[in-house]
């Protein structure tokens, strides 16, 4: 009789109050883990891992940039797909993440473009190369800040969740015509030899270090993706009945509590 | 037909042209678009063209470079094993160029068989060298042991 | 459901929500071949809503829309080739004769009638006009271009949205007679609007009531 | 007399060919632009022959980039306030067919134009002979790559007030692999290399747009306009 028997964990999943109250439980081991690792990767790559024969110590910004430009590409990713979701299976908590993971991940891109100028000029010897996976990044920037205006110029919520999902996929077409568009293009007119380390290639005391930091920023990802998505979920859900009760539960605590101080 | 059915037919029909004119068109690009890129033997056998914008690369000569003392001016000689292509380039050199090392050098041949550079670049990690450069040389040792071994 | 599966068109349980407020739900309507609905209802009640969701332009949130037993998602193409919406603007292009207007919205129509263009046109007093553009026009010449498609059409469906906005007396009683004809024939109509219809067999629906009335 | 109904590809085409027609003053500007712009440059730049020429090709693909966007904006606007943009979204045929209609329109009426007088920027910017015909064959697919996917931005912003910067924003990065192809076809020729394959690419580009950039409109206009 029920066809959609099977399916019922996804819609639970979809709902954002069952994904308000489970993550509550999640993060603070999240937090906790993601703090952990952090912590140990950006000591051990700043302070114990060895200093690059050629660049000095300068090259370990790439303990910020590459797990930076990792998270940046993987996040357009994750945001184009809960867009598809949304889209899809009509389930607004994928568009709240959709929606919450788009200045993430502009703000990493940014990070990856900063880190990598600041490296780029004593190793390169400049700031900016039209290269084509910076080229690339800095068109990510522009499609993140493409799907954001969106979000904020609609007044009406399900339309800026469409049409931001519509973009975002736009866009996942185009990344990587785009990277392919100017790595030929320079075949010609500039090099593409200029590339980062190809990390196999690093020395085990460098790249462990590394693989450290990846996970902890894909931990931090997932963490403030969570965080902003709750934001997004009371702010979209502000007048339904369970918002309502929980705000008035952490009203009352508080009083209790200014009261107990007061007293 | 069905109207709502011989649309879809159209619809479907579009797709599957564009489809494959993307496919035939990226097929061809591909098999067409060649390389720019040359190594100091083609230049000076004559293989590369002239007034094209090209790139080449190689090991920087040893004690090759040389300096204008009043401009930017430099010039050295880059190598792959077989013969020697001298470049000429006025700006800053990179951090990470220097004699010994492998750098790839654009801009245009001109009728000395000079390659009048807009830009060098230097291989900034030593673990990894430029595919091609290590190709090219790895192809131009191989025919030099050939040769030997035909002359002997 | 089997009294719903002869009607030509049945609404059932339709409810309709715009970023998570809900505009209205529950209504449940029958509508036959030759009866006349009225949808009443204050400014914002979501009479325009309701025609869009008729004309599945809008996705309701629940609910559904039947066409001849079948919901209209199933057989989308049928439906939508045998209705006529009029909606506030009347899509009429001010760079284009009136005639021009006429034969384009009758071409992108699926069943009309090609060569009734000009008689349509004299019929809502548009006989001189044919080779003006329509920017020389007034607001209720432009909506009687936009009525003109009611007496090509060969839609069952007819769904007006205020049709007798900045129309003249004479105006009105022609689309009134024009209406009549056509649930005589067995069409249906399903309109908004403040104005008492003087015609008999007309049902009203008020949308704030949600009740039902023969006038 | 109910008759069979075309897809309405050519009814939407047919349409905004003849209301181009009406207002060919207004459509008329882009092309203006293109060429008031072009005379600009060897002002602001320099107006020595050797040095406009190697900028030629660029300039010419950046002003024809920049001339499409000024147009595309207004490609679903009146439609969208007249309410001709909902009788399009309730016909009973598949919308992108419609919507490629108006899209073929557009190129029509914008890139085909700037394409046919870009020898004459070519002549003004001193663009080397060997230039031309690659600038008309990569102008002409490139133009309509730029019409298909600013359609789709148009089709995101269609209901906003203020559109026109935000669709910038919007279409910019995804125009970015045209301009190159486009560009790099012309200076290829000039600099004696082989130019196809550029073109070829710009070519897969467009048919990837053909058949991409309908649906994706259609679907934001679904999304949007009705809301």
């Amino acid at each position: 009789m029920n066809l959609f028997s099977d399916w019922t964990w996804f819609h639970r999943l979809g709902s954002p109050r069952w994904f308000y109250q489970n993550s509550g439980r999640w993060l603070p081991w999240l937090s906790v883990v993601t703090l952990v690792v952090l912590a140990t990767g950006l000591v051990w790559g700043l302070a114990f891992a060895p200093a690059d024969a050629k660049q000095g110590n300068s090259f370990r910004i790439i303990y910020i940039h590459v797990p930076a430009s990792f998270l940046a590409l993987a996040g357009y990713y994750i945001m184009a797909i809960a867009g598809a979701v949304g889209l899809i299976w009509k389930m607004k908590l994928s568009y709240m993440v959709m929606k919450s993971a788009a200045p993430i991940g502009a703000v990493l891109t940014f990070i990856a473009l900063f880190t990598g100028a600041v490296w780029g000029k004593p190793t390169w010897g400049t700031y900016w190369v039209w290269d084509a996976r910076i080229t690339s990044m800095l068109i990510l920037l522009f499609l993140y800040a493409g799907v954001m205006a969106l979000q904020y110029a609609y007044h009406s919520v399900d339309a800026a969740s469409k049409a931001g999902a519509i973009l975002a996929l736009v866009g996942t077409v185009n990344i990587p015509i785009i990277y392919k568009s100017v790595d030929w293009w320079y075949t010609l007119h500039q090099p593409a030899t200029i590339k980062l380390t190809s990390a196999p290639s690093m020395h085990p005391d460098m790249f462990q270090p590394l693989l450290v930091m990846i996970a902890g920023f894909y931990l931090f990802y997932a963490l403030v993706l969570i965080l902003q998505t709750r934001n997004e979920i009371l702010r979209r859900e502000r007048n339904t009945s369970w918002v309502r009760e929980l705000a008035a539960a952490k009203m009352t605590t508080n009083t209790i509590a200014n009261e107990a101080k007061s007293e | 037909m069905h109207p709502l059915r011989k649309q879809r037919l159209q619809l479907v029909i579009l797709l599957v042209v564009a489809t494959s004119l993307v496919v035939g068109l990226v097929l061809y690009m591909l098999r067409e678009n060649g390389n720019f890129f040359y190594t100091p033997a083609e230049i000076i056998g004559g293989e590369a063209p002239r007034d094209v914008y090209l790139r080449a690369g190689g090991m920087v000569v040893d004690g090759s470079l040389q300096r204008a003392e009043d401009s930017l001016w430099v010039q050295f000689k880059v190598t792959d094993g077989i013969e020697t292509l001298t470049v000429e380039y006025s700006g800053i050199l990179p951090d990470l160029f220097a004699e010994g090392e492998a750098a790839i050098a654009s801009g245009i041949v001109d009728d000395n068989l000079v390659l009048q550079a807009s830009e060098i670049l230097a291989k900034h990690d030593e673990n990894y060298t430029p595919p091609e450069v290590a190709d090219a040389m790895n192809e131009a040792y191989k025919q030099k042991q050939e040769n030997k071994e035909g002359s002997l | 459901m089997s009294l719903s599966s002869s009607s030509l068109l049945s609404i059932e349980n339709l409810a309709f929500e715009r970023d998570d407020s809900r505009l209205f739900d529950g209504i449940n309507l029958t509508v036959n071949g030759g009866d006349i609905l009225q949808i009443e209802g204050a400014n914002g009640s979501g009479k325009t809503t309701l025609l869009r969701l008729l004309t599945g332009a809008l996705q309701p949130s629940a609910g559904r829309i039947n066409y001849q037993g079948q919901p209209i998602s199933e057989n989308r193409y049928d439906y939508l080739a045998d209705m006529l919406y009029i909606g506030h603007q009347p899509a009429v292009k001010l760079n284009l004769t009136a005639e021009e207007n006429l034969r384009w919205m009758v071409a992108s129509a699926a069943k009309s009638n090609r060569v009734a263009v000009a008689d349509a046109l004299a019929e809502v007093g548009l006989a001189g006009y044919s080779d003006i553009p329509c920017y020389t026009l007034s607001a209720g010449q432009h909506r009687r271009v936009a009525l003109a498609r009611l007496l090509i059409s060969e839609a069952r469906l007819w769904y007006l949205d205020e049709p007798f906005t900045a129309i003249d007396k004479q105006g009105v009683s022609l689309l009134q007679s024009c209406l009549q004809h056509h649930v005589a024939q067995g069409g249906l109509v399903v309109l908004s609007t403040h104005q008492d219809l003087a015609l008999n067999n007309v049902r009203k629906y008020n949308l704030l009531s949600r009740a039902e009335y023969l006038v | 007399m109910a008759r069979q109904m075309d897809s309405g590809f050519l009814a939407w085409l047919r349409r905004d060919l003849l209301l181009a027609w009406r207002r060919r003053g207004e459509v008329a500007s882009p092309v203006l632009f293109f060429i008031m712009v072009s005379t600009l440059i060897p002002l602001g730049l320099t107006p020595e022959s050797t040095r406009l020429a190697e900028v030629a090709a660029g300039m010419v693909w950046v002003m024809a980039l920049l001339a499409t966007l000024l147009s595309v904006d207004g490609l679903f606007a009146s439609d969208y306030q007249d309410g001709s943009l909902e009788q399009m979204l309730i016909t009973p045929q598949l919308l992108p067919l419609p919507v490629l209609g108006k899209i073929t329109a557009h190129w029509l009426t914008t890139g085909l134009p700037l394409t046919l007088v870009s020898p004459l920027l070519g002549l003004m910017l001193s663009l080397p002979a060997a230039g031309f015909i690659p600038l008309l064959w990569s102008l002409a697919l490139g133009t309509a790559c730029l019409s298909l996917i600013g359609a789709v931005g148009a089709a995101l912003t269609v209901s906003l007030r203020k559109g026109g910067l935000l669709l910038t924003l919007l279409v910019m990065p995804l125009y970015m692999p045209v301009i190159i192809f486009g560009s790099a076809s012309v200076s290829y020729a000039i600099d004696g290399i082989n130019w196809l394959p550029p073109l070829a690419v710009l070519g897969a580009l467009c048919a990837a747009a053909v058949a991409l950039c309908p649906l994706a409109v259609a679907g934001a206009l679904r999304a949007t306009a009705s809301n």
